[in-house]
């Protein structure tokens, strides 16, 4: 081969970590001993050597230009030797070694637009997808409502002021990339209505067998249309789930009129105290409204005061909800309890209230 | 190369006020000097007037010898945005625990700059660093300067996605195991089956070093790898009277939320019925100077969850109560047997039948047998409630 | 009448010894005098040899007029045991609470020694006086002297079950209303749907006087009817410190064991956050001289539990979480939509389906809209976790 | 008519029960205001006025003879007045006013065989059901295990020695008359292998639609034999519920060799702390082993042990397993843990664990 003609490189796997690491983190790797939080934003990691690990956590809307990256890359030459790290709910952290630093980056963050906070008992980056900036999929925008609803809370993001952890995420349909079915508050993109069927084009660009296979709820039956195979949908038993047009492009379901969103609460992830637990409905639809969706700002900070004004120490959502019982948080909320509610899928009946645990 | 076309934006634009960063703040920087990127802003725009998105279906697009990585995006307003006729997302797998140096970040802005929007999403929910949107012809270029860069794209598809995981021992002090060289581990063990589907589902990692979950793997992915210890919880007595005396208010914060009900307080000791105990963290979360987890550490290994569609959303649950993650993870048992549940799966599981899915259609049980797994108590939240068992043992008639 | 034939029962007497009451002791007690008992002792134990039944399905018999309230029972070794060639069982409505006078208990004695086996359970698992074994053709005479006595039939087959409940008021100090009553008013009310089996199934009432819940009415009735209060928990605290003084550990025993989470206990008071009390009665039960439900009494109203054939077991589940019970009892509310709920069942209900399963089919919701009822948050343990909503409303195109 | 052929009555309902009440409880109706349980089997009710009744509890096999009425009947006379009642969990129980008679009445009916107990936190009667004394349906017998148990247990009726209430119950076949499903201990007859159909009567005794319909798993299929509608029966599709033997005699399954008794444990019915719960599965399968089932009574035995010496004071059986964790009660108990333990009927997936609160 000749020189020129570089081998193309494939399976290569992502780098090693170990590239990317501070120096102190490779000196303490697994030695950490335990850690504070000084202020919002703030970690320090102190190690059984006795090293100190200054973390220092600022919001990112995560959909970044490469220019904001590089903002952040300067920053991090300045003040971290260079380091700089994403967390799991995408936002940025820069690794110092030097205390002093602290203060002058978190002021070049918050000028450049990027405020600091988000640990411990603060409420951090909102999880979410891609809505209209790329998906088809989507029943709702994801960046316009998230930072909506960060600008609503930004408070709470800044200071670590509320009894417990809550985190929000967001997902534009039913697909839940942004895996909001375990979130503490979760805002979920919604249709209502079924499919319209692109008659022409299905034949060419779906396989009915798949298509009828898709439905949850059997709502789609095989027809033909002008001598090829094509489908019918039974409006009545569809419940506008869109599982058929990630198989079949010729079935949209987006409608200006009746899409939006939906509320969730109650949900987690970690295994501290209760185990991990869905989110569950609380309010069953509210239209888009963009650009600020301010019925979706305001019912959420509704049920976060409620529950900030409500729950004992540590006390996650869906544990405040378990002690207090689902009626009282309608109560408190003033979120109205309808049909919708109640589940009628495939295990709904243990859903019912099977004893007479309640509270009046 | 500036862009001289220019769209009026009156709503998106009030999505730049706000204490919150404004992503169409980074749309409009990207803008700038991006063709591509500023017809997003017009195209976006007119999603926001119409209440509707404007993307089509993705064809299969990708670069050679890959089946996931790409995702194909098509705009149906071509015409009006042609610069976004494609804008198919690349997704390049991040290296474990989102550590970079300012360094490495430049490279890849240098890359994407030239051959994409100029907008990125750092990161995606399953971890990998999205490269938000180019044209089919710039696929395979960017590939080759990415791997070039060290960089290599992830999952996408049927096929194994993207491992991510927690920062674990890199910077918390109640990593059970080492999750992030796991994680390394484990991405190029699986190096094939990540960039060329194969199975009748998409198949996701995540590994988290404690029962905090702080990559909530429990939710969402197919294989949860969650740190826990098995023996005794450790203890600086002092401390716990230090947190006391500061104001924490042991009993109530503590003792009555501890869910295993073993914790005592008598103002003096913490007593921990470490047998009870369910390692749920919280008293270690508390009290992170005086409690610790123990130091027989390993991992839960758990399969199966995953979104709603179409059978309901899953938790991922047990299969191995315990094992330790030790070097050389070449020995690591449990992958095998992960290895044999997707041999299982791949023959015997439906077409977009995720894992969690396919074991509860064949049932738990029948799933063990399948795999040469023994069942125990731990697989379960309680026994069966219902009496339909399917007796297979009998006795015949000498 | 002497009965001379006589069976060899070698295993049978083995449950002779021992220091709980022996049926076998019954049987032969009964045997003695009776050729039908005699017969069930010889048939029995070659069940015991054998360990297999010997009893067909019954055909349908009765008395004129009735329904339900007699089980047919042949034997299939009729020539073996002739006696016992038929060997019915008669239901007969037990008095509300099960207390009996010893004169009317030698009354049905005397028919069943004249009519039957001069076998009994008191009770069955339903509640009515189980009087085991007889002919067809003594049917209509035992029936005519039970009647003259005051005795009527229970419930069998698809009607409404014989009504029992817990003794509430006349025995007990919890009672939030009077259980005795209201089963006795029921069982009338509904006489014509307990003798005339006109449901697709069987449909069962039980009625129990607070959450202790000593008739399992939540397990095993369609109809559940279980008292409780929605004011404060009245409190002696003399009393509770009087408990403490005891023995009683407050803080083990009691409030660490409150699923509210409600109370505390601090050496001298207790305190109760009565808005988050569930009333289960734990506490109360603890300290029955200290505690008692509040003043504002009444009932919670549940339906569908059953066995678990055919779709797996049930608990009742709440349809009015809170009713008052007082007379006149002809006004009652609740009862009307038990009879919307019936027509509906009748009408929509497939055979042999519970209404706890029905319901489940047409949907909570659903079924709620049907019989008149609006749906409130206490009708459920959690609001749905799944996003498959049927959305009846949406807007038009103007 | 004529006056000595007496009008037939129906429909009078049952006898008004204040006609039972004895004048003690008819003044104090509705005002008992506290009860003690001075000894096992003694309850002593006080009322507002003062007034004080003592209940006196003794057990019964439920299946007794007119002869053993009538005893209880003659002691009642000369005891409580001629009033007593039986229980819901079918124990007999005299009503007497004067404290005195307490004594002489235990020991005239421990005399005739009736051991007094069963209150408080002693074990009570076993609810149970027909067996091979009076039903078709019945894998095992009743009345023959529940006195094999009692008289393992016989001390834990006659003392209140253990931490909490434990209800034991027992059901000959899947119908479950004894309403097991909710109980602390239950013993649960079961067949193991699939109806044998009687193909000359199946024809003529049961419906074929409706044959087919009963089965929950869809094992049975419609035929025909000998030119006569019949069905067949998928055996590995069977989990012999007997659902089909009940709506047609033609299809028996009863079978010595393989039929017996299942163990499950955990179940409550008060709401009582913990919200009812449905007992589980603990011991799949004891072979029928008549007169005394001993394989039956030292399983229960041994599970009644074990949490006397485990749980905390009020902790049932179910609450204390929720405690302590299921692998602990295997462990504890040494029952063996299989397949058969694991669901895989409608909600199988929810009964999987879905965390890791385990213990170690
Ligand atoms: C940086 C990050 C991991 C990473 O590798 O990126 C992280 C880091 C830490 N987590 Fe976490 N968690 C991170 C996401 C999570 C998640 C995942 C998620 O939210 O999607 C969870 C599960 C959330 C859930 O249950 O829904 C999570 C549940 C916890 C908990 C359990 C809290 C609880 O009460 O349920 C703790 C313990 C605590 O905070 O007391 C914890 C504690 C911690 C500690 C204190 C661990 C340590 O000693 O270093 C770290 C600082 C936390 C803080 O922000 O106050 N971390 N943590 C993630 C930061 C996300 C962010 O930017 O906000
Ligand atoms: C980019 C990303 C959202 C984001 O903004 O972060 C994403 C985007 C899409 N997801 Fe996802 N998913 C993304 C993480 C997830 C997650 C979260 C996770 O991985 O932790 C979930 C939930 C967990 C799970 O796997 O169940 C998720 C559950 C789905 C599903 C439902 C799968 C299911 O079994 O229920 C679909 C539908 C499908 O596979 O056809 C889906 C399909 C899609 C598609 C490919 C749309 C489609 O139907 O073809 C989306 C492409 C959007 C676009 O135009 O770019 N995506 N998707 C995430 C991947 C980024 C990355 O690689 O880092
Ligand atoms: C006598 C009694 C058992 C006992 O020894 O106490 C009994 C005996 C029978 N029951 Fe029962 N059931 C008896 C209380 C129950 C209970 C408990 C209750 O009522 O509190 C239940 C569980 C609760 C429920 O209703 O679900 C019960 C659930 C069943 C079932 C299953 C019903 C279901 O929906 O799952 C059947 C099967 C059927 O209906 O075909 C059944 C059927 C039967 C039959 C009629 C057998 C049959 O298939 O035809 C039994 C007649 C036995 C015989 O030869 O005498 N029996 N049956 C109980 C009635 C006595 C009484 O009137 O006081
Ligand atoms: C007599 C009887 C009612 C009747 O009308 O026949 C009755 C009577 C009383 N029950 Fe009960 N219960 C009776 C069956 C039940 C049942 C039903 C059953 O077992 O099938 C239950 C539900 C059992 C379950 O949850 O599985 C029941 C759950 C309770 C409880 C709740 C205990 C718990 O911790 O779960 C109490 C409260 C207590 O004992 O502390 C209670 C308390 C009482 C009190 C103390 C009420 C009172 O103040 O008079 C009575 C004496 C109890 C005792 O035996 O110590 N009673 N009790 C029943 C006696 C049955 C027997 O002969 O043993
Ligand atoms: S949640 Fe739905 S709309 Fe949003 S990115 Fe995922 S697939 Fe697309
Ligand atoms: S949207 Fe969902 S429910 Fe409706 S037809 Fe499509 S797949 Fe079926
Ligand atoms: S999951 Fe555990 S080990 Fe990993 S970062 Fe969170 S708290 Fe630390
Ligand atoms: S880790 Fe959780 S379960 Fe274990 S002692 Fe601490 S609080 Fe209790
Ligand atoms: S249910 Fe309540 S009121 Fe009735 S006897 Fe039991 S404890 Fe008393
Ligand atoms: S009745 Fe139960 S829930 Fe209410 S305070 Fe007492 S123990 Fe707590
Ligand atoms: S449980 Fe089964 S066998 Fe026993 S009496 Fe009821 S129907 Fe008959
Ligand atoms: S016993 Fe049950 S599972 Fe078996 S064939 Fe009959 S109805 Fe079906």
């Amino acid at each position: 081969m000749a020189e020129d003609t570089p081998k193309r490189l494939t399976d290569i796997g992502p780098p090693h970590y170990e590239k990317f690491l501070p120096p102190i983190i490779k000196e303490n790797y697994g030695k950490w001993k335990y850690h504070e939080i000084p202020r919002a934003g703030v970690l320090v990691h102190t190690s059984d050597t006795g090293a100190k690990l200054y973390s220092v956590r600022a919001g990112s809307p995560r959909l970044v230009s490469t220019k904001k990256i590089r903002m952040f890359s300067e920053l991090a030459d300045k003040y971290s030797e260079g380091y700089l790290r994403f967390t799991s709910r995408h936002n940025v952290e820069f690794l110092l070694t030097k205390e002093e630093n602290i203060e002058p980056l978190i002021k070049e963050l918050e000028a450049m637009g990027h405020p600091v906070g988000g640990t411990g008992t603060a409420i951090t980056s909102i999880v979410h997808t891609q809505g209209w900036v790329h998906c088809h999929s989507a029943a709702t925008d994801a960046s316009g409502i998230v930072k909506s609803v960060m600008d609503e809370l930004i408070e709470y993001f800044k200071e670590m002021k509320l009894p417990g952890k809550i985190r929000i995420a967001l997902a534009c349909c039913l697909n839940m990339c942004g895996a909001v079915h375990c979130s503490d508050i979760a805002i979920l993109g919604i249709h209502r209505r079924p499919p319209k069927i692109n008659k022409e084009n299905l034949p060419k660009m779906c396989e009915v067998p798949n298509v009828v296979a898709s439905c949850p709820t059997a709502a789609i039956r095989p027809t033909t249309y002008e001598g090829k195979q094509s489908v019918e949908i039974l409006e009545e038993n569809c419940m506008f789930c869109a599982n058929c047009f990630t198989v079949c492009p010729a079935l949209p379901l987006a409608d200006p009129l009746n899409d939006g969103v939906s509320i969730w609460v109650g949900g987690k992830v970690s295994n501290a105290r209760h185990e991990p637990m869905f989110s569950k409905l609380a309010i069953p639809f509210i239209p888009n409204n963009p650009p600020r969706w301010p019925e979706v700002t305001s019912a959420i900070r509704n049920i976060v005061e409620v529950w900030a004004a409500n729950a004992r120490k540590h006390e996650r959502i869906g544990e405040w909800i378990e002690r207090i019982g689902w009626p009282k948080f309608f109560k408190l909320t003033g979120i109205e309890f309808r049909k919708e509610h109640i589940d009628d899928f495939k295990h709904a009946g243990l859903t019912f209230k099977r004893s007479v645990h309640l509270t009046y | 190369m500036a862009v001289d076309k220019k769209y009026e934006t009156p709503l998106l634009d009030q999505l730049e006020s706000g204490e919150w960063p404004s992503f169409v703040k980074e749309i409009k920087m990207a803008a700038a000097n991006n063709a591509m990127s500023n017809d997003l802003l017009g195209l976006l725009e007119q999603s926001y007037r119409e209440k509707i998105g404007h993307w089509k279906h993705g064809g299969i697009v990708g670069v050679m010898g890959y089946g996931g990585g790409v995702i194909g995006r098509y705009t149906d307003l071509a015409e009006k945005y042609p610069d976004i006729s494609h804008f198919h997302t690349m997704r390049v797998n991040q290296p474990a625990g989102w550590f970079y140096t300012s360094e490495a970040l430049r490279g890849i802005c240098d890359i994407w700059e030239r051959h994409g929007s100029g907008l990125t999403n750092m990161h995606g929910s399953t971890g990998d660093i999205i490269l938000l949107g180019t044209r089919t012809e710039e696929l395979e270029p960017t590939f080759a300067e990415l791997t070039k860069l060290g960089f290599d794209l992830g999952g996408s598809g049927s096929d194994v996605r993207t491992p991510s995981c927690c920062c674990g021992k890199a910077r918390c002090e109640w990593a059970c195991y080492d999750t992030m060289a796991l994680t390394y581990y484990i991405t190029n063990r699986y190096q094939d089956e990540l960039h060329r589907p194969a199975f009748p589902y998409k198949m996701k990692f995540k590994m988290a070093g404690c029962p905090n979950d702080c990559v909530a793997s429990v939710a969402r992915s197919d294989i949860s790898i969650i740190g826990t210890w098995r023996d005794e919880i450790q203890v600086d007595m002092e401390q716990v009277r230090e947190y006391a005396k500061n104001g924490t208010d042991i009993i109530h914060e503590v003792v009555l939320q501890c869910p295993g009900k073993c914790l005592d307080w008598d103002g003096k000791d913490l007593k921990i019925d470490n047998s009870s105990c369910r390692h749920c963290m919280h008293c270690i979360n508390v009290m992170p100077k005086a409690l610790a987890p123990g130091k027989d550490r390993g991992a839960v290994i758990l399969i199966g969850s995953k979104a709603p569609i179409v059978e309901g959303a899953l938790l991922s649950s047990v299969i191995f109560p315990f094992v330790k993650i030790e070097e050389p993870f070449d020995d690591l048992e449990f992958l095998e047997v992960i290895e044999n549940m997707w041999d299982l799966w791949c023959e015997e599981g439906k077409n977009r039948e995720r894992i969690g899915e396919f074991m509860q259609r064949v049932g738990l049980g029948n799933f063990l047998e399948e795999v040469g797994l023994e069942p125990v108590p731990e697989m379960v939240a309680h026994p069966r409630e219902n009496p339909y068992i399917f007796y297979e043992e009998y006795f015949e008639e000498e």
